[in-house]
Formats: structure tokens, C-alpha cells, sequence
């Protein structure tokens, strides 16, 4: 019997441990961790553990399939990729190109959202995304504009030389486990770690300071911080002076924002502000760890360029132990962002209006009029397609009806379309509404690289064969392209890697080896335009920031209520996120029975007096209703929410039936995490 | 040998649940409760030295082979006196007795801890407590 | 976070080995350093006396427990006595080691040891003028009658400038018989003896002269006259020498007896096509410790490493025999070569391990018995497991044997271009910097720090022993690391074609030092303690180096310790070491950890020197 | 009540205590016959080691100790009038949920008996051997109020030594 053993790198979160996948006779047959492992040490949360169960799950699609009528009719490939071609082709020729959609993926390898923003490119349309829109744009707007970077600033095991630690808008405990490694070996070291979040989760567990804060008012507590921190002159000064600037304007603003008035916003208790406050400011090095708790929201943006103001001010970046490490959600945001699978970038964060940049893509690329502005983003994508200018789309691993906010208005969308093409490995609710459904390759049946939430750029390798007539991504694309007159050859992921190299200045230094030892960090490749103090040093802005004058901007936010506010007919307010056992849309844990054991279906978490006070008791159904619409839940009611507060898990369809279409201005993200709501028995 | 708990560092991941199924036909041998939303507590078959289920079996089902409570599905009679007697309720049946079999010898569970709280020998556990409470002590003396 | 054990070392090669060694789960010196943890105070202290039955005791250095022993030695008695019976066994154990060249060299004398024979005539001629005897017996009775003298003088105590000799004679500290001395010393320290501390450090400074002027001096002139003396030879040093395809086989302790044999086995036609026939490449002697210092300045042989590479040598499953003699030889290695295939081989009629073949050493036949090891080594060859061998790829060149007669050759027959250099500022002092590693220091971090920081200030640094060797690793023992020295010293070293740091030898060689610094006091007609110099062990912790330590200081050589020694407990014999001593023979020891701050000491001093001397 | 107090700047790791401690809960009470029991007797107090400060870890025998409140065989017991937390080996049946759940981590394992070792206060004897043994009284065996007094007068012979030195 043929055994092997396949080093992968895990399908779900942005942390990208890495394991082991077991092939007898083709076919993966069980995991083996991985103790080499540079972030995981051998460690997988339950979603790795249980990760063959969807690659293997029966109903992943099998062949190409073509709508008729309400149903699909399996065909054959070369039926497809016409339909598909022609599909998209008309569109581009009747309509132009920029009411044509390509919806990337950041669950795809860094080598296909490259191909697959060129081919958008290629093809003069503009709108590119990915749902990084929906997780951290806010981060990359907000810090972008900063500190000029917009990634974790050093590795996740550093988080272990911190003193004080200061996490808010994250559950790392249930949804990047391994992180929580090295918090917890930070805090036996003796560092103070603050938790902020409106629920009592696992990782307020670890906390010393718990700050329960009410949803949507996070500025206000950030900026409630940093005035305790100006006032007591605990602001890091020479820092200020050589390395930022702004903080004048900052220290005016902050005058309203006494640690009274935040409490009073954030119905955190005063003294805790202040002790959060002076515990972040005085010790030797400091860490902020958030994650979508803070960017999901109108104010997603300014949260984030709070929490730069928050460490600029104390200094606490660019050494060991110190930085912020926004966690991402997919196992390769932060690729798909490099790749340039968002409107307003190109692969390598250059944007569109410099003249340079289509200059150098088009030659590389041998087009002659690239893009040279902004697209539509995901959402507006959408939107546009409601009212009638986008035509067509292209949809590759996203599933947006259950992924994007008040999920009726996608529907409405998708089916105003003329033509819409998905590509997916299974039927998700998104595919359902296709005209051409294209069978594609889940992680371990190809190969590549994913850039995991530490910028470490990390090779899986092909276990096993995609199932029935699936194919690979890079050969799908590249035969649509094909068929839409660019003209390209088929290629391996090695070969678009190395055009990548060529075109990406962070990736440029990559090698096999590195790939095959322990990944590679992308500042290694860059010493001069992030001046690195130690070489290879993996820690970014260690002298400079990467801003036009190196220098940090500090500018003042100012705290403006959520879209929505509590009203007699909505009281409470409804807030989201994720479970440890689930993950995003659930198109693949949703099909882990070991997984479904756990969190089996929506449920509204309550505090026993909002229950109490609708004679609701633990375990019944409910009914969870907000202006948009209503979803049925089990209630569970838990001490984790404060009262006034209930929360959805986002991954069971129902929920974003409720959830708030609302954007942040620059981000464009949408308000995920407040909405008003009601609660009565079902 | 059997598997340790550091309860100061289970932050309720469910993964040591999962990967036990995975090695088990998808049945845990573990069970997880959290209390009170403080904290949580992995419950699994403590290996007990003199042990109540053992002692009950009536078919010597269960018997001790040098560290581990071995279980032995062919004399098993379903009988279930073991889930009355354990003091833990860490065996279990359905029909047929569930129990933690240290998946002879390397523990699932131990591996993939994302953060160590699942140990594998007494020795680390205990030390890694002790070490702790001595730093902070260290830590009050500074 | 899991500390790195890589951070252990900041040898390049030692740290990949400790990673390797770890992964495989070997056990190595660090670990069991760490498993020590915590050691015991009265120890660190020196305030524990087993010296009688009815202890053991030991004195509260709090003062609220028992602050007498049952016979009523106080603190700095248990001390200073502990003290000198460490001084005695490092005595002991150099002068052994000579005892034994010395019974070669009378064997060889009266050609009763076939496999050696005279290699530097000249040398001898000069020591029987030194010993007014003619012949080569007269000269081996005489040296050999300095071990059981009863009265001295030591011969060659003569070698220290007239002022020297004065001093000692008036603190009654001038040497006499080495055994005698050593004797004395148990002696002094057996219950109800010697009860007066600063006797008893008088008595140590004494006995430690007869080693260092003594048995280390005979040891490196008789290991001269029958090996031959160094000469300036280029060579290799670290793990990074151990060959892939070839036999290896390591030699590991302190005396050139029977290594110098191995050597000239290595090369035996009849043995290299033994080891083609294993399906060898050839046959790789390499040396580690002293051993490896001794081969290495007189054969080029390569050194594979310092002590505490001693078993990262054997993890890397490439050694086929690892032989050993005497001293600085860790117990754990029996164990350690039982997980590989190496043959460990121990070789001294005074030096059993446990996992160790005993193949016994005897002058007489000491060809064979080498070519017997050498053969285990080769037909040890084939069962070496290829899944097993990590070399690390680690290895820098180094230029070595710098005795005195090549220092004097290199400056162009005397001394006067260094006394010149010295006076015109372009060498600001001679720094002296030897000893062994310890765990209780990130290994060679002491070491290469302080030389850097030392040549930097333009010190010319003579070295021995383990630190010889990290300097080699580290590519200090090079003509070109003179573009890491001060301007004036970089001059210098260019001029004449020598490396800032020069390779004097193995730890008995520190005689060498000695003999350098009278020779360069006569020639500038001061005594040692008034030259612009200073000693120092960064990384010290054998019995061996206490002697050294007190011998330099009894020499008149101020010196700094990196780790510090088991006096602290009373404050009057620590004070009396760091500071008392200087206005009895003229220097006295420093303690500090930090190779910078060391190095700044050291300077300091040397500049003080300088102006005392008016330079 | 009496209880074992720790000096820790007093510590010199010289480990009497450890063996003290062995010896006193062998059968044979004295160190040459304990070393040649079987099963070896075990030591119930630790000197451990952070950053150089040596520091004796030793039950603190809790009120309300989770070591007993987490036994289900009923095997740790906390002495009412005491309060000396002990185990009665008879009911102890190895399940080590003690040792997990104890803040100190100074509860043991008797490897072949596998039984829950830990300090029983030398239960009938005056001082606890720990304390005798200790060279420079770094364990101290009195009531709380004496300790805090004993300490107290260290800080004031410091606070004087200082002042002094100033002056």
C-alpha cells in the first residue's frame, strides 16, 4: 500500500500552522501534526483537527455545472469554460468592462488571486475585491495611512516577550487559537494582559483587566486611554519627536475625552480606564492585538487610526514585544491584499492612478491600457448590480449571500445580473444562483503559497487529487483567459510565483529553501525600504515607517455613535462574530460533523435578565428580529454578554438576514458588529 | 502516565475534543465544561491508580495493563456499572464503553493543545505550576 | 517563551549542534547545568568544610545560624583553606602531567623509549647549561629530583627578574620541592593545622609558583626539546574539521605523550589503506582541549573545538574513536558516545571512565599502542549510521604556535621592536587571556568579546588553552583580524606579519607567558608587576585555573576572573585576593562577568602601568 | 496557629530542607537508612530557581484548600483545628486531580505507590523538619503575627543601616 505524509498548510485562519495530511492510495486519509512548525509548534485548533472532513465531504462539486431552468445540468469543461467565456465576453463587449465584477478570494493561494486580479486587469475592468473588504479594509486604510503598513508588525511568537498586552475586538482564544500560546507565556512572564470586548469570552479569561465594553464605542475609550496617558505624562516624548507627527492636534482633541466621559459612553467603569491606561503606557513594551471586533464598523477606520494614536503616542512599536498584530480572519488576507485583489491597489499596494504603476504591470504584462483608477468594491459591486450597471461577474471561493451584510440585498443583486459565474468546491448558497458553476480545488489538492497573518509567506503542497472533474484554479483561470482572447499558457504556481517575485518588492527575496524550511517573513526582502535596525530582523518600522517621510501621523477621531441606535421597538443591541468550532460562511465547517457537534445551529446568546424580562429560558427558539428582518435562534442564556447586549454567531445562515448595511466612509466596510434588535419567544 | 491539565491555561478551544474524535471514530473521549464563563475544565479518564470502574466490572472488561485502564470491547456486557462508578464521569457508553485510551501512548489531545494546557507527564505539569507560582513570588520580591 | 538552546553559544557551529543535540534529545554539560539549578550558596560561598569528621559544617553567612565550624574555624578559615586546596590539586595536576613528560624524556634518555627521540637539540643544550649538567640522564635526574626536592629553589624560578626572586624570598613564598608544596598544602588544611588565612593564601601563592614556575615550565620545555618547539604553522579550528568520508578520530585531554603518537599513526601507509579498504577517504585526527592546543601549534593538526564542545563533537556521529588522556575530560561522554557509534577510549592508567575501552598507554611502547587505536578508530568506520552524522559546516582558518623563541624569531631575534612599540604607545600593554569555558557563561561570548574589545585598544593579546581556541574559531589568530585592532597595534601586526592574538599554546604553555613577561621585565630592567599588562580567564572554572590565577597574580600580574570563585564568604580572604595582595607581591585579582567591562579593567590598568613607567 | 513562613532573601538553595524534609518521612528517620528504602521516600518541599533568587516552594496548607475540595475520594482532608491539609493514603486513589488544581504546585507523586505525597506539617513533631534543617533560618515555623514582627524589625535594622549610612 502507497503511504505518504504531505506537509500542508492549514485551509481556515490567517495564523497558517502547518500539518501533515496522511495519503494512502490517494486518498487523505488522517492528519500528523507538525512540532517544526514556526507559529503552531504542532498545535491546530478544532477546525485544523477536523480539516479532512471537508476535503473529503461527498458533496464537494464534481463536475461543471450549467443552470436550467431552477435546477443545473452537469457538462462537460470545454462546455463551461465557453459558456463561462462567452458569458463574461459579452458583458465586457456589450457593457465595458467596468460593469463587469471579479470577486477574488483571500481562502485562495497567493499565485491565483495574482492571476486572477491580472486577469481582471487584463481585461480593462477596474473592480477587483476580495472579502478582506469585509474583515480588515479598516486596517488597511487606517493603518496604511499610520504607520504606512498595513500588517502585523512582528512575528506572533513575539507577542511572548511583551509586558502588557492589549487586546480588543478579538477572540483569539477560540478563533486563532495558537496565538493564545504565547499571550499566556507572556502573561507567566508576569505581563498585564487587558482584554476589551463586549462579551466575556475565553481570551477575557486570560485577562487582568477586562473591560466590557458596550458595542460600537470603542473610540471613545481609546481616546478615553490616552487622555489618562497625556494627562499623567506618560506619553513617550523623544519617540513623538523623532518619529511621528500630529500629536499637538491629538493632545487638543483628547481634552473632552476625560476617563469620566468614556465610561460613561462605553459603560466601562472609570478606574479601569484609567488602570488599562497607565498598565499599556508604563510598561517596557507593549502589544495591541485587535481583530474585527474593531473593524467592523462605520468608525472602522478611525478605531484602527485610534489604536495607531494609542501606541504612537507610548512609542510602543518597532522593538520586540512591542507592536500591533491585527489577526486576520482567512488563511491568506493577507496575500490576497499583496496580490492586489482590492480595487484600489495593484499587486505590491501600488496604486492605480500612478502613472508608473500601469506602466510597469502593462509592460510586464504586455497590455497597453490597464486601469488607471478605482473600481467598485465588493459591496458596491452589489450595489451596482441592484441597480442595474454591473452585468456580469466572476465569483472564485467567495460566498457573499452569506458572507456580506443583509444578505436579501445580495440576493437581489446576484439575480439582477445578466450572466453570473462561480467558482467554488461546493454548492454554496452563492452557487446556487449561478449560470455557470465551475468544480474547483480545495487547499490540499494543489499547490502554492498562502501569506499568513505574520507576513509569512508559507508553501502547501498537493496531497491529493481534486475529486471527480474538478480542476485547479490557476488552470481554470488561465483557460478562461484563454478563451477570452488574452492569450496566455497554462502555468504551474512555481512559474507565477516567479512573475510575482519580479513584480512584488516584498517577495522578491524569496527562495524554495526558505519556502521549505519555515516560510518566509516579507520584510527580509526589504532592508532600505523598511529600514531593518538587525538584518532580517522580522519586526517592520524598527527605524522608520514606510510613509513619504518616514515619519508616523498621528491624527485625532472623534467618537460618533454606531448607525444604529437602540429604540423602544429595537432595545437591544445585536452584535456578532465567530465561534471556535465554526468558521466564516461555514461552506466547510458546516460540513465537519465533528464540528457540527459542537455548535450545531444559530443561537442568540442573552444575559439572564434580558431573558427573564421576556420569559425567555435557556435552550428555547426564539425569534431575533432587527429592521431588516428576522432569523430564528436557540436562546442561550449566558452570563458572557453584558445585559442590553446579545450576540450572533455569524456563520449560520439567518444571520446577516439581520445584519446592518451600513459602511464606513473610507473603508467602505460594513457595520457587521451593531445593530438594534429585538428578542421574543418563537 | 495519564493526561495532565494545566486549568490556568484551557481557554475552551474544543480542540483536544476534536482531534480525539478524529482518532477515535468520531467519538471524544474528552469532555468539556466551561463554568461560569471563567474557565474551563477538559475532563478525560484519569488513569486513577485504584480504580472504581475497575473494580466494578463484572466481566473484567476493564483492567489495568501498567499505566493505562485498558478497556476490552469483547467481554464488555454493557453492563454500564463503570459510568455509575467513576467519580469523574469520564467513561461513558453507548451500548459500548468510551474511555480515554491515551491513544497508546501519544495522546492526541497532548499534541494539539494550541496552548500546552494538556501535558503528558506529571513531572511537567506540576513543575510548570510550581515554576509559576515561584515567579510570581520572584515578581513580589522586585 | 522556550528559551533557544542555541542561545547557549555564540560559536556558530555550537549552536547549531546544541540544536541538533537537542532535538535528538541528548543530553549536554548546559542541561545538566540547568537541572543543578538551583546550587547551593555555602558552596558558591566556600563556606562548607568537609574537611574533618565531625562536620560537615557550615557558617550562615547572615550571621544568625552558626558562624564557627565544631572546630571553631571561622569563615575566612573554612575559605581560605577550601582555597588552597583547590590551588594544591591544579598544582597537582600540571605538575603530574610533567612528571609524566619528564619520565618519557629519561626514558627516551636511555633509549628505552623507542618511539621518541630529541627534536630540538638546541633547546636541550640550553636547559642542561641552565641545570650545569652535560648529559641528557643528568638533565632527566635533575629535573625529576625538582618534584621531590626538599629544599629549593626551583631551577627555573631563576628565570624571574632579580626584584621577583627578592619579594618572594622575603614573603617566603619562593618555591620549593613541587610535591613538597602540594603536600604541604594538605597538610596546612587537615584539622587543627594551618588556622591563620592569610598564611594559608601565602602558602597557595607559594605552592602555585612551583607550578607555574615549576611543573607547567617543565612540562612545556621538556614537551619542546622532544616534540619540538612551535613555530608559526596555519591551520583550522571548529566542528567544521571533522571530514564526512574520512576515519575520525579525536584526541582529547592535555598531554602530547601519546596524541603526538596518533598523529604520526594517522599517517601510516599500512593503516590509510586499512581505512580505503573500509571504504575511508583517509584518516582525520583533529583535537580537542589541550591535546588539541599541543598537536594543533606542532602539527597543524586542526582543533576541533574547546572543552564544552567535547560532546557536541561526538553528536555530531562522525567521530569514530574519541581518545582521551587526562584532565577536562566530562564523565557524561561514555554515555553520550553509547547513543552513536564512537569508540571511547581512554588511555591513562590515572584516568578510567565508565563506557570508556581502556587501552593502556606505556612510553615504551607507545607507537603500537597508538597504531592499535587507530586501527579500533578505522574498523569503527563502517558502523558509523549515515542517518545519525551532522557536521555543521563551520570551520575558520588560524595561524598558531607562537612560543617564545618564534615570538623573539617573528620580531626579528630580540624583543627591542616590541619594547619599542611598546614605548612609542603603538602596543599599549600585552594581555593575557586564557582558561577553559563553563556553562555558567555563554559559551566563547567571555572569551571572544574581551580579546576584541582588548585589540581594539591596541593590547597585543597572547593566548592558551580554551580561549586559544575560541579565538581560532572566531578568526582572531589570523594576519588579517589585525584590521579588527587599534590603529597603532594593527601597525604593528602588519609589519610583522602576526596576527593581534597570538596562539602561545595549552594551559601548561602559560609558563610560556610567564617566561615572556621576565624576559621583556629583565630587558626593560623592572619587575612583571611594573609592565603594562594584565591577565584574565573569562570563562574559567577548573581547579587547574585557580592555580594559574594565583601563580600570574604571585608573578605580579594583575588578573580578572569571569566567573567568580568560592571566596566571597569572607569578606577579609576576598578582600586580601582583590585588593590586599597588591601591596604584598605587587598585583592581586578582579571579579567581573561582563567581557566589556573586563576588558575596561584591564586598560585601565595597563594604562596606569604605562604611566607609572612614564610611557 | 503556627505556620511554615519563607525568608526568601534568606534562601541559599542549599537544599537541607529537601533533605531534611526526605528523611523525616522515611520509616527509618535517618539519612542513611531512608537512602536505602524502597520506595525511596520523597521530599514535599522544592527549592526552586527564578532569575538567581532561590526560593524554598512549600504547602501553604490554604483555608478552603482546592486541593480538597476537588478530591472525590475524600482522601485530602483539612484538619479543622490545625488546619493542616493531609491525605489519607488509604482513600488516595492516584487520579492527581490535587496536584492540577494546586495554585503551588507542591503536591508530589509517589511514582510506584502512585499515592498524592505532600507536606503534613510533621505531623508529630514540635518544628517541622524543613525548618530545623534550614541553615539560615530562611523557613521559619511561628505564628503569623511573629513573622510579620520578625520582619518588620529586618526592615527597621535596614531602614536604620541606610539612614545611617546617610548621615
Amino acid at each position: 500500500m502507497t503511504q505518504a505524509k504531505v506537509a500542508v498548510i492549514c485551509p481556515y485562519c490567517g495564523v497558517g500552522c502547518g500539518f501533515y495530511i496522511k495519503v494512502e492510495e490517494g486518498r487523505a486519509t488522517g492528519i500528523e501534526y507538525m512540532p517544526d512548525h514556526p507559529t503552531s509548534r504542532g498545535s491546530l485548533c478544532p477546525k485544523g483537527n477536523a480539516a479532512l472532513e471537508a476535503l473529503n465531504h461527498p458533496g464537494r462539486l464534481q463536475h461543471p455545472l450549467m443552470r436550467s431552468g431552477d435546477g443545473f445540468l452537469p457538462i462537460s469543461w470545454e462546455k463551461a469554460l465557453a459558456l463561462a467565456a462567452e458569458g463574461l465576453g459579452g458583458a465586457l463587449r456589450d457593457y465595458g468592462p467596468e460593469n463587469v465584477g471579479f470577486l477574488a478570494s483571500s481562502k485562495c493561494t497567493n499565485e491565483e488571486n495574482y492571476l486572477f486580479q491580472k486577469l481582471a486587469r487584463s481585461l480593462g475592468s477596474p473592480n477587483v475585491d476580495n472579502c478582506a473588504r469585509l474583515c480588515h479594509a479598516s486596517t488597511v486604510v487606517g493603518l496604511g495611512r499610520a504607520i504606512g503598513a498595513c500588517a502585523t508588525t512582528n512575528p506572533l511568537d513575539d507577542l511572548a516577550n511583551s509586558r502588557c498586552i492589549f487586546v480588543i475586538g478579538s477572540n483569539f482564544s477560540e478563533n486563532h487559537s495558537p496565538v493564545a500560546r504565547y499571550v499566556i507565556e507572556a502573561k507567566e512572564e508576569g505581563a498585564i494582559i487587558i482584554v476589551a470586548d463586549p462579551r466575556r469570552t475565553p481570551t477575557a479569561w486570560l485577562a487582568d483587566i477586562f473591560l466590557q465594553i458596550r458595542p460600537g464605542t470603542d473610540v471613545a475609550l481609546l481616546n478615553g486611554m490616552m487622555h489618562v496617558i497625556v494627562e499623567e505624562g506618560l506619553v513617550n516624548h523623544s519617540f513623538l519627536k523623532e518619529r511621528t507627527q500630529g500629536f499637538a492636534a491629538l493632545a487638543e482633541s483628547l481634552k473632552e475625552y476625560t476617563a469620566k466621559r468614556a465610561a460613561e459612553i462605553t459603560c466601562v467603569p472609570e478606574g479601569d480606564i484609567i488602570r488599562a491606561a497607565r498598565a499599556y503606557a508604563r510598561s517596557p513594551a507593549s502589544a495591541i492585538v485587535y481583530s474585527m471586533g474593531v473593524t467592523q464598523h462605520v468608525s472602522g477606520t478611525d478605531n484602527v487610526q485610534a489604536l495607531a494614536n494609542l501606541l504612537l503616542i507610548c512609542g510602543h512599536i518597532g522593538r520586540p514585544g512591542t507592536g500591533i498584530f491585527p489577526l486576520r480572519g482567512q488563511n491568506n488576507v493577507q496575500g490576497a491584499c499583496d496580490m492586489g485583489t482590492l480595487t484600489e491597489f495593484y499587486p505590491g499596494y501600488r496604486r492605480p492612478e500612478d502613472r508608473r504603476t500601469t506602466e510597469v504591470f502593462g509592460r510586464a504584462w504586455g497590455v497597453d491600457r490597464l486601469p488607471n483608477h478605482c473600481g467598485l468594491t465588493s459591496l458596491e459591486m452589489m450595489d451596482s448590480a441592484r441597480e442595474g450597471r454591473l452585468r456580469a461577474m466572476y465569483i472564485m471561493g467567495e460566498d457573499p449571500i452569506n458572507s456580506d451584510p443583509h444578505s436579501e440585498k445580495t440576493r437581489l443583486a446576484l439575480d439582477a445580473l445578466d450572466f453570473l459565474v462561480v467558482q467554488d468546491i461546493f454548492p454554496t448558497d452563492t452557487a446556487q444562483m449561478a449560470d455557470v458553476v465551475l468544480p474547483a480545488s480545495a487547499w490540499a489538492e494543489k499547490e502554492g503559497t498562502f501569506t499568513s497573518t505574520e507576513r509569512r509567506v508559507q508553501w502547501t503542497n498537493r496531497a491529493v487529487f481534486p475529486p471527480g472533474q474538478a480542476r485547479e484554479d490557476l488552470w481554470i483561470i488561465s483557460e478562461i483567459a484563454g478563451r477570452l482572447g488574452l492569450g496566455w499558457k497554462q502555468c504551474t504556481a512555481e512559474q507565477v510565483l516567479a512573475e510575482i517575485k519580479s513584480l512584488v518588492p516584498t517577495y522578491r527575496a524569496i527562495t524554495r529553501e526558505m519556502l521549505a524550511r519555515e516560510g518566509f517573513i516579507w520584510i527580509h526582502s526589504i532592508e532600505g525600504y523598511y529600514p531593518s535596525r538587525r538584518k532580517g530582523s522580522p519586526i517592520l518600522h524598527e527605524e522608520g515607517f514606510p510613509t513619504p517621510d518616514g515619519l508616523a501621523i498621528i491624527s485625532p477621531v472623534h467618537f460618533r455613535p454606531p448607525a444604529e441606535e437602540t429604540s423602544p421597538e429595537h432595545p437591544l443591541i445585536l452584535t456578532t462574530g465567530r465561534v471556535g468550532s465554526h468558521y466564516n460562511a461555514g461552506s466547510m465547517t458546516m460540513r465537519s460533523p465533528s464540528l457540527l457537534e459542537i455548535e450545531p445551529k444559530l443561537y442568540v446568546e442573552l444575559h439572564p435578565a434580558d431573558a427573564s424580562a421576556r420569559g425567555i429560558v435557556d435552550g428555547e427558539t426564539v425569534v431575533v428580529q432587527t429592521a431588516r428582518g428576522e432569523a430564528r435562534a436557540a436562546a442561550r442564556v449566558s452570563l458572557r454578554v453584558a445585559p442590553g447586549v446579545v450576540f450572533l454567531p455569524f456563520h449560520f445562515s439567518g444571520c446577516n438576514d439581520l445584519t446592518l448595511d451600513v459602511r464606513d466612509p473610507l473603508a467602505k466596510i460594513p457595520e457587521l458588529k451593531v445593530a438594534a434588535c429585538q428578542v421574543r419567544r418563537g | 502516565m495519564s493526561v495532565y491539565v494545566d486549568m490556568e491555561r484551557c481557554i475552551a478551544c474544543h480542540a483536544c475534543l476534536v482531534a480525539c474524535k478524529q482518532r477515535h471514530a468520531g467519538v471524544s473521549n474528552i469532555s468539556l465544561q466551561i463554568v461560569e464563563e471563567r474557565a474551563a475544565a477538559p475532563q478525560l479518564c484519569r488513569q486513577c491508580e485504584r480504580p472504581a470502574c475497575m473494580a466494578v466490572c463484572p466481566s473484567q472488561a476493564l483492567v489495568q495493563e501498567d499505566a493505562v485502564i485498558a478497556f476490552h470491547i469483547e467481554k464488555c456486557t454493557g453492563c454500564e456499572l463503570c459510568l455509575l462508578a467513576c467519580p469523574f464521569g469520564v467513561v461513558w457508553s453507548d451500548k459500548l464503553v468510551h474511555k480515554c485510551d491515551l491513544c497508546s501512548g501519544d495522546p492526541a489531545c497532548v499534541a494539539t493543545c494550541p496552548t500546552q494546557a494538556l501535558l503528558g507527564t506529571f513531572q511537567e505539569a506540576v513543575v510548570r505550576i510550581r515554576s509559576r507560582a515561584a515567579k510570581t513570588l520572584q515578581r513580589g520580591l522586585r | 517563551m522556550a528559551k533557544d538552546v542555541r542561545d547557549r553559544s555564540i560559536d556558530p557551529a555550537s549552536r547549531e549542534m546544541l540544536d541538533v543535540c537537542q532535538r535528538a534529545g541528548l543530553e549536554t554539560a548546559w542541561d545538566r547545568y540547568e537541572k543543578q539549578q538551583p546550587q547551593c550558596g555555602f558552596g558558591e560561598l566556600g563556606l562548607c568544610c568537609r574537611n574533618c569528621n565531625m562536620g560537615p559544617c557550615r557558617i550562615d553567612p547572615f550571621g544568625e545560624g552558626a558562624i564557627k565550624g565544631v572546630c571553631g574555624a571561622t569563615a575566612d578559615i573554612i575559605v581560605a583553606r577550601n582555597f588552597l586546596r583547590s590551588i594544591a590539586a591544579g598544582a597537582a595536576a600540571h605538575s603530574d602531567h610533567a612528571r609524566d613528560v619528564a619520565h618519557t624524556f629519561r626514558a627516551v634518555a636511555r633509549g628505552e623509549a623507542p618511539s621518541y627521540g630529541i627534536k630540538d637539540q638546541a633547546k636541550l643544550e640550553r636547559l642542561m647549561k641552565e641545570y650545569g649538567v652535560d648529559t641528557e640522564i643528568a638533565l632527566a635526574d635533575a629535573v625529576m629530583a625538582e618534584f621531590g626536592m626538599q629544599d629549593g629553589p626551583l631551577q627555573f624560578t631563576r628565570r624571574a627578574p632579580a626584584r621577583r626572586l627578592a619579594l618572594w624570598k622575603k614573603l617566603g613564598i619562593e618555591p620549593r620541592g613541587i610535591d613538597r608544596e602540594i603536600v604541604e598544602c594538605m597538610h596546612r588544611t587537615h584539622m587543627g593545622v594551618d588556622n591563620d588565612y592569610v598564611s594559608l593564601i601565602l602558602q597557595g601563592l607559594r605552592t602555585s609558583l612551583a607550578d607555574g614556575w615549576g611543573g607547567s615550565m617543565i612540562a612545556t620545555e621538556l614537551q619542546d626539546v622532544l616534540f619540538g618547539t612551535p613555530a608559526p604553522t596555519f591551520s583550522e579550528a571548529n566542528l567544521g574539521v571533522l571530514e564526512l568520508n574520512q576515519v575520525n578520530v579525536i584526541v582529547h585531554g592535555h598531554e602530547p605523550l601519546l596524541s603526538e603518537m596518533i598523529v604520526a599513526a594517522a599517517a601510516d601507509p599500512q593503516l590509510l589503506e586499512l581505512a580505503k579498504k573500509q571504504g575511508a577517504a583517509g584518516i582525520n585526527v583533529a583535537g580537542i582541549c589541550c591535546t588539541g592546543n599541543e598537536v594543533l601549534m606542532r602539527h597543524g593538526v586542526p582543533a576541533a573545538g574547546n572543552f564544552l564542545q567535547q560532546e557536541l563533537a561526538v553528536a555530531t556521529g562522525a567521530v569514530d574513536a574519541m581518545v582521551v588522556d587526562v584532565q577536562c575530560i566530562m564523565p557524561a561522554l561514555g554515555a553520550l558516545a553509547g547513543c552513536f557509534h564512537t569508540k571511547f577510549i581512554s588511555t591513562s592508567p590515572k584516568a578510567r571512565f565508565p563506557g570508556a575501552v581502556h587501552i593502556e598507554f606505556k612510553e615504551q611502547t607507545a607507537r603500537e599502542t597508538a597504531s592499535a587505536i587507530v586501527q579500533t578508530a578505522v574498523l569503527n568506520y563502517k558502523n558509523r549510521n549515515p542517518a545519525k552524522v551532522h557536521i555543521p559546516n563551520e570551520k575558520s582558518k588560524a595561524m598558531v604556535g607562537f612560543s617564545v623563541e618564534a615570538i623573539v624569531g617573528a620580531l626579528g631575534g630580540n624583543l627591542d621592536p616590541l619594547i619599542g612599540a611598546i614605548k612609542s604607545g603603538a602596543v599599549r600593554g600585552i594581555g593575557a587571556v586564557v582558561g577553559c569555558n563553563n556553562p555558567k557563561i555563554v559559551h566563547d561570548y567571555g572569551h571572544i568579546n574581551m580579546v576584541k574589545e582588548l585589540i581594539k585598544k591596541d593590547v597585543l593579546v597572547l593566548t592558551t588553552g580554551c580561549n586559544a581556541q575560541a579565538c581560532a574559531k572566531a578568526g582572531l589568530l589570523l594576519p588579517e583580524a589585525a584590521d579588527l585592532a587599534g590603529e597603532g597595534l594593527k601597525g604593528v601586526c602588519k609589519a610583522l606579519g602576526i596576527p593581534p592574538v597570538l596562539h602561545m599554546g595549552s594551559c601548561v604553555d602559560i609558563s610560556r607567558i610567564l617566561v615572556a613577561a621576565a624576559a621583556l621585565a629583565n630587558a626593560l630592567g623592572v619587575d612583571i608587576s611594573d609592565l603594562p599588562a594584565a591577565g584574565a580567564a573569562p570563562e574559567w572554572m577548573s581547579e587547574k585555573a585557580v592555580s594559574i590565577g594565583a601563580y600570574v597574580v604571585g608573578s605580579g600580574v594583575f588578573t580578572v576572573l569571569g566567573t567568580v570563585p568560592p571566596v566571597l564568604g569572607s569578606s577579609a580572604v576576598a578582600g586580601l585576593l582583590t585588593g590586599g595582595a597588591k601591596d604584598v607581591v605587587g598585583a592581586c585579582f578582579a571579579v567581573e562577568p561582563d567581557p566589556f567591562k573586563a576588558a575596561l579593567l584591564m586598560i585601565d590598568h595597563i594604562d596606569r602601568q604605562r604611566k607609572k613607567l612614564g610611557l | 496557629m503556627k505556620e511554615v513562613f519563607v525568608r526568601l532573601d534568606r534562601c541559599l538553595g542549599c537544599k537541607s530542607c529537601e533533605n531534611a524534609c526526605a528523611v523525616e518521612h522515611s520509616s527509618g528517620k535517618s539519612l542513611i537508612a531512608a537512602l536505602s528504602e524502597k520506595p525511596a521516600s520523597l521530599r514535599r518541599v522544592y527549592v526552586e530557581m527564578v532569575e538567581g533568587q532561590k526560593m524554598p516552594m512549600i504547602c501553604r496548607h490554604c483555608k478552603d484548600a482546592s486541593c480538597v475540595a476537588v478530591c472525590r475520594t475524600g482522601a485530602m482532608w483539612q484538619d479543622p483545628t490545625s488546619g493542616v491539609v493531609d491525605r489519607h493514603a488509604d482513600k488516595c486513589v492516584g487520579c492527581w486531580m490535587c496536584a492540577m488544581v494546586c495554585p503551588n504546585g507542591v503536591i508530589g507523586q509517589q511514582k510506584d505507590a502512585r499515592l498524592a505525597v505532600k507536606c503534613d506539617r510533621c505531623s508529630g513533631r514540635e518544628v517541622p523538619a524543613c525548618v530545623e534543617a534550614c541553615p539560615t533560618h530562611a523557613l521559619i515555623f511561628s505564628e503569623e503575627e511573629e513573622f510579620s514582627e520578625l520582619l518588620r524589625k529586618d526592615a527597621a535594622a535596614r531602614i536604620t543601616r541606610i539612614y545611617r549610612a546617610r548621615a
